[in-house]
């Protein structure tokens, strides 16, 4: 089954976390994106994600794999949303679970970086003045 | 000389006026990148741009085959 | 309103969650420990968390005071479960919002940190030999 | 001589056979647990064990005043 999924619409993020369950796991570290009411000092009225879909996936199951592969961790999931999005909705879920919190931690974070850096997706950001535009960051990301 | 479908994202379809546009090309990607730069004036520097050919990330040294549907990758803002 | 809580029985983390939303905060970071069937290399069936409720309540409040006042969250919460749990179960809970990912990750394992040191909860762990023990570990606390 | 409620938890409570205890006692509290400990056969030394009072955190050297309800902190194992 897939480990990470283009979302076009809002998801529930029970489901996600069962899945991850697993009796050998004492640790569980989650990580969600929620649409701002700023960025840059901007005020945002909502956005827009568009992904390349073929490739967002594929590049997402990537970066799932790696982490399985790189830290001690039972199992990893994620989502990321495209679409229309208003304040306060999900854009992003990073699920992880581990035997030990040290992993957990360490590889929910790498997942949401490496997401955030390699994923084909485009945030178009409305701002209350009643412009818009396509953000393309220049790395490294600090965000 | 090769028949290509070449997919915009981003600020690069905004740029371009459409979403997928079909080209004759000969060359490499980066060549392919340059020209439709020249044609639709895409802000992005090459250097900025990533390439993807059949759903997977390429070189832009790569040539693409007659058929091949490439998409250039400005950069991602997602999460 | 108290931002630490222990809890007799199973709770839910959905509103646990909700709460912690603001139109400011566009991260999300969380921790679950979940009960496992082993810990330091022997198979557990599972566990009794007992606590000195008042003070652990006091304690748990004063970590979330002083996540508050270190990191630039938003807000933040946290749940320990007392009584019987079994595999699988949710024992503690962290919750955090914040505006950007760093510090939301940062106070989240900062927290859990804290409650683990800090907070009068204890274990009783049941082994599948048929014994079971308190735990009293000594610090650091590594696992 | 004041007249001070102990509360025991977990380890101690068990080789104490007893949630609570009232005793009377003269002197800090850490002249209390050495007592306690030796009365009780306590396996954790004092200073592995941390003392409250009132529902607080206390110093082993606070002396309890008449009614005071201390408690004997073990090592904790939430999380």
């Amino acid at each position: 089954m897939a480990r990470f999924a283009i979302a076009d619409d809002a998801f529930d993020i029970a489901p996600l976390r069962a899945g991850l369950l697993r009796a050998e796991a004492g640790a569980y570290a989650s990580f969600e994106g929620w649409v701002r009411n700023h960025n840059d000092g901007r005020a945002a009225t909502g956005l827009r994600y568009e992904s390349y879909r073929v490739l967002a996936e594929a590049e997402g199951e990537r970066i799932l794999d790696e982490a399985l592969a790189t830290f001690a961790i039972a199992d990893a999931a994620c989502v990321h949303r495209t679409g229309e999005l208003a304040i306060g909705d999900l854009a992003v879920w990073v699920g992880v679970s581990a035997a030990h919190r040290d992993a957990a931690f360490a590889a929910c974070r790498w997942i949401i970086d490496e997401v955030k850096s390699r994923v084909p997706i485009w945030k178009h950001e409305r701002y209350v003045e009643g412009d818009a535009q396509w953000l393309h960051p220049r790395p490294p990301d600090s965000q | 000389m090769v028949r290509v479908t070449v997919l915009y994202f981003a600020s690069l379809r905004d740029a371009a006026g459409c979403d997928s546009q079909a080209i004759d090309h000969e060359g490499d990607l980066a060549a392919l990148y340059l020209r439709l730069q020249a044609q639709h004036g895409f802000a992005l520097p090459i250097e900025r741009v990533r390439v993807a050919m059949a759903g997977a990330f390429a070189d832009w040294r790569d040539r693409p085959r007659d058929g091949a549907e490439v998409a250039f990758i400005p950069p991602v803002s997602g999460g």
